[in-house]
């Protein structure tokens, strides 16, 4: 018995990893192919996220980073295409940059997903880009200091004097919010070191669920108003009431994870199995 | 759209795996060229144009730092690394120790452990004692201050750590499902729906089915050859 | 005196600029805005310079790949030789704004980096299987809390167990946040520590490889 | 603030030129030695990487502190005869990683017994590839010991995984705070953080990188006791502390 035993928990223990990784497919594809939706709880810091962008008057200038890249896309790309619904909604003058390299190519995806015709906005009235700007924490400073002389264009090599919306704008102090999508550390931290810092300019960050306790002490010390992670989108899109893709992904998340709920019971009973049958 | 079944070989087979790698990493170099010089002419050449004549050494310097490639003049590259050091160190610097020095004993120091509900203050308590014992855990020239039983001030650090590590475990995964539903779902979505798909997909399936067969003999990703 | 132009004279540089980049911050003199300003726009376009080395880079490797004939690797690096050269082709004519643009890094790069990324997660997950286990006090602390945010990560759990959400507010605002603040005050030191070392001279990786007389120094 | 950190570093790194700070035990290097060991009684190798990142940018000091750690597994290897592998990422770092593991063979009296070729590995200057190529080897030769301690990015989840698939016993230390929950997962043992500077500095004896550190655990000092008065004035009602920070 000892012997057959101390075979079986091990087998458990050293399951193929093919079975795993089938496992965790089909909790992805079957909530993809056949939604069930199931509830979302909103909670705190999506909220803040909301009530931040919702309370700022209409015609405030706003700074955007687009500081994701393609490879975060999937996470991060719901929660700025749902912030740009609800601040074009709200009128907002919206600014982006980026501080990635793939930022205006992924700022022409999300705008493709907007819509900003929807609400009346206009490209150059309402919101602009002005491209991705190189060396990150130097950009970041260069801009706040003064955009003006950073660049003279947008993306599109448009002169900037040619916008309405560039009107009255020059530096940190011309924006009363910044909010920054990223992928990378040296950006959420950097727009903390370079804008927060020197110009109290209010900030709010979306980031992947894997950076967010790092940033954590940011948010705490009030450096940030909001600190989200990409999974909240579909929270965000409930409080816009613009339903999109962060809310259709929350089935697959809640399967998934009770899935690896189920994955680290079993790997213990087998770990300990194996233990108390002496193997 | 040939980018789509090479998502479902990916993780899976070497020739397929090699393929799409090598397409990566040539298309990020590729993309990088392309806003390198877009930067420059923007952030430089336009400028320059419009007289900002300074500006003239600032294409110098980014001419030289490409001498690193030459045996002899390498070190000429090392002025405008210099000056690249010297900015972002001078930007690091200055805002490191308001934001993260000083700005987070502030915040620390200003909760209050008394004047509170029990559960408030309790929690406050904790947040400070860890965050001592953390940096504690730290400092590592002072032997004596970790010997006898002071040793269990790094010890409670360390369970504290361990604590935020589990979170940001528990977190990780949920960015990297994310990602995955994110592919998924744009197949789903966007790309079932296209002519020819539905005949791609078998083709993709069945490739993928015999890519698990000998499972054993080809963990992902095959070894490539060191070269 | 020429190794002094090569080893001493770009610390004196990185001293200068750092130092100028500080002192406009604390002090507010009148001058020194603008020539900052306009070193922050020239580092600018040096870091734009350097986004050229990683196809220098390849290109080296790849060129002796293909001129040696390496077994299973040269056919890839003549693929990905061509790679670089339509994105630059396309992108520097035609510019990055462009539609063909968008599209060639649409069907590529986009989907292969969010592809490649996302892989990992399976990787993840079986090391949920795998190593996620009781062995010891410190390992068990590590699987409560890592299991608490699981359960809590799951949006149909929380929704009908609200007491998992306060205790992961709970968790997130109290352990982890200040293990992470006690990090992040050591951490902000140490890079401190490495903007003084480099500032001095004692950190000197930056300056790329040393020939034989400056490490004699 | 920053004036009076900057004496403590420099301060110190000159005191440390005469007499070398003492360090605090280190958990994780306690290990080696018992790696190593059971590396040589299974009869197989150990592998040693150090992730990606350059020489020449911000990650170099945990390049630095990896490089330094190398050397001493070296020469624990060498002496117990087993085999060790670096895979390496940055072909900068091969000059400086033969020279490093050259001398530790020959601190340990085998210079003989080691061959670069074999021993020193570069796998290639990208990413993935590198994370493959390591994979791959973990696979084929089954080390029964990992250890990697460098600047590590998206990789790390692969290897720590693989590694202890092929059951290595694993060693892991990253200043990047994203990755470390991943080595406090999977791998036996971990340095947090910081802990890889002091360990390299620990090792390599630099008296550079030691001052700095005690320079740092000054001004740790400094934060601790701002912190702890802070804390005690709150309580009393005063908030003369957090007035004299915000000035």
């Amino acid at each position: 018995m000892s012997k057959q035993g101390k075979g079986l928990w091990r087998r458990l223990e050293e399951v193929p990893r093919e079975v795993l990784y089938l496992l965790i497919f089909l909790a992805i594809i079957v909530p993809t192919v056949s939604p069930i939706g199931l509830a979302v709880p909103i909670s705190d810091e999506a909220k803040a996220w909301y009530n931040t962008v919702d309370k700022l008057p209409a015609g405030t200038a706003v700074f955007v980073d687009f500081g994701y890249s393609g490879g975060g896309e999937p996470e991060l790309g719901p929660m700025a295409v749902a912030t740009y619904h609800h601040m074009l909604r709200k009128k907002l003058k919206v600014i982006a940059m980026s501080t990635s390299l793939e930022g205006p190519l992924l700022f022409e995806r999300a705008m493709a997903e907007v819509g900003p015709e929807k609400y009346g906005a206009k490209y150059g009235v309402d919101y602009v880009h002005i491209g991705y700007i190189a060396g990150t924490e130097t950009a970041m400073a260069a801009v706040g200091k003064d955009l003006r002389a950073t660049t003279t264009t947008d993306y599109k090599k448009v002169s900037l004097d040619q916008y309405p919306i560039m009107a009255g704008i020059k530096d940190a102090s011309s924006f009363q919010l910044l909010i920054c999508f990223t992928t990378g550390g040296d950006q959420s931290e950097g727009w903390v070191r370079q804008w927060v810092t020197p110009y109290k300019t209010p900030y709010i960050a979306n980031v992947l669920a894997l950076m967010i306790p790092t940033m954590l002490p940011y948010r705490k010390a009030g450096q940030l108003l909001s600190l989200t992670a990409g999974a909240q989108a579909g929270e965000v899109e409930l409080l816009i009431k613009v339903p999109g893709r962060g809310i259709k992904s929350a089935d697959v998340i809640s399967v998934c994870h009770l899935l690896m709920v189920a994955f680290v019971i079993l790997g213990n009973i087998a770990y300990y199995g194996r233990k108390a049958s002496g193997g | 759209m040939f980018s789509l079944w090479i998502f479902s070989i990916a993780f899976r087979d070497n020739v397929f795996f090699k393929f799409a790698e090598h397409t990566f990493v040539g298309a990020a170099a590729g993309h990088n060229i392309v806003y390198g010089v877009d930067n420059v002419l923007r952030y430089g050449w336009t400028p320059f144009t419009k007289g900002a004549l300074l500006y003239v050494v600032a294409f110098l310097l980014g001419i030289v730092l490409y001498t690193r490639y030459h045996k002899k003049y390498f070190w000429m590259s090392r002025f405008p690394l210099s000056v690249m050091v010297g900015i972002g160190i001078g930007l690091s610097m200055r805002a490191t120790v308001t934001a993260e020095f000083i700005a987070q004993i502030q915040s620390t120091a200003a909760l209050k452990i008394l004047g509170v509900d029990a559960w408030t203050g309790f929690s406050n308590l904790l947040f400070i004692i860890i965050v001592l014992t953390v940096v504690y855990f730290f400092i590592f020239t002072f032997p004596s201050v970790h010997k006898g039983n002071l040793g269990i001030i790094s010890k409670f650090a360390r369970y504290a750590m361990m604590a935020s590590f589990g979170y940001s475990f528990a977190n990780a995964l949920l960015s990297r499902f994310n990602m995955i539903f994110g592919r998924v779902d744009f197949l789903y979505t966007s790309w079932l729906p296209l002519p020819g798909a539905m005949v791609a997909l078998p083709i993709v399936l069945i490739l993928l089915a015999y890519a698990m067969i000998p499972a054993q003999k080809r963990p992902w990703p095959k070894p490539s050859k060191p070269s | 005196m020429s190794l002094f132009v090569r080893r001493q004279l770009p610390i004196i540089i990185v001293f200068i600029t750092a130092l100028l980049v500080m002192v406009d911050y604390f002090l507010k003199i009148e001058g020194t805005s603008p020539a900052v300003r306009d070193l922050q726009n020239w580092g600018i376009i040096l870091t734009a310079f350097t986004l050229g080395f990683g196809a220098v880079n390849l290109f080296y490797l790849h060129t002796r790949h293909i001129s040696r004939r390496t077994r299973g690797q040269w056919p890839f690096s003549i693929w990905l030789l061509v790679m670089i050269a339509a994105f630059s082709i396309v992108g520097v004519a035609l510019t990055p704004a462009s539609k063909e643009y968008s599209w060639m890094y649409n069907s590529t790069y986009f989907a292969l980096s969010a592809t490649i990324y996302s892989s990992t997660g399976f990787f993840i997950a079986s090391g949920v299987y795998r190593s996620l286990k009781v062995r010891n006090l410190e390992a068990a602390i590590l699987l409560l809390a890592g299991g608490a945010t699981l359960l809590r990560n799951a949006p149909v759990l929380a929704a009908n167990v609200p007491f998992l959400i306060s205790l992961d507010s709970w968790l997130s605002a109290v352990p982890t946040t200040s293990a992470q603040r006690g990090i992040m005050i050591g951490a902000s030191l140490g890079a401190i520590a490495l903007g003084v070392r480099t500032m001095i001279g004692r950190e000197t990786g930056f300056l790329g490889r040393l020939t034989e007389a400056e490490r004699g120094r | 603030m920053l004036i009076a950190l900057w004496i403590f570093i420099v301060g110190c790194m000159e005191m440390a030129k005469k007499k070398l700070p003492q360090f605090r035990k280190i958990a994780g290097l306690d290990a080696l030695p018992e790696m190593v060991g059971r590396a040589a009684e299974m009869n197989r190798p150990v592998h040693f990487t150090t992730g990606l990142g350059e020489l020449t940018g911000t990650v170099a000091p945990q390049l630095v502190a990896g490089l330094a750690v190398l050397g001493h597994v070296s020469e624990l290897a060498a002496k117990y005869g087993v085999k060790i592998v670096y895979s390496v990422y940055q072909a900068q770092v091969m000059p400086l990683a033969t020279e490093i593991m050259k001398e530790a063979y020959i601190r340990a009296g085998k210079p003989d017994a080691f061959n670069v070729e074999d021993q020193i590995r570069y796998l290639s200057g990208e990413q993935f590839a590198y994370a493959a190529a390591v994979q791959g080897f973990a696979e084929r030769e089954r080390p029964a010991a990992n250890i990697m301690i460098g600047p590590f990015y998206a990789e790390s989840q692969l290897f720590a995984e693989t590694f202890f698939r092929v059951g290595a016993i694993q060693l892991a230390g990253t200043a990047r705070g994203y990755q470390i929950p991943f080595f406090a997962v999977v791998c036996d043992y971990l340095l947090i953080a910081e802990e890889i500077y002091a360990a390299g500095a620990y090792l390599s004896k630099d008296p550079v990188q030691s001052g700095s550190i005690q320079g740092q655990d000054l001004g740790k000092l400094v934060a601790w006791i701002l912190t702890f008065i802070g804390v005690l004035a709150t309580a009393a009602g005063s908030p003369i502390i957090i007035n004299l920070l915000k000035a």
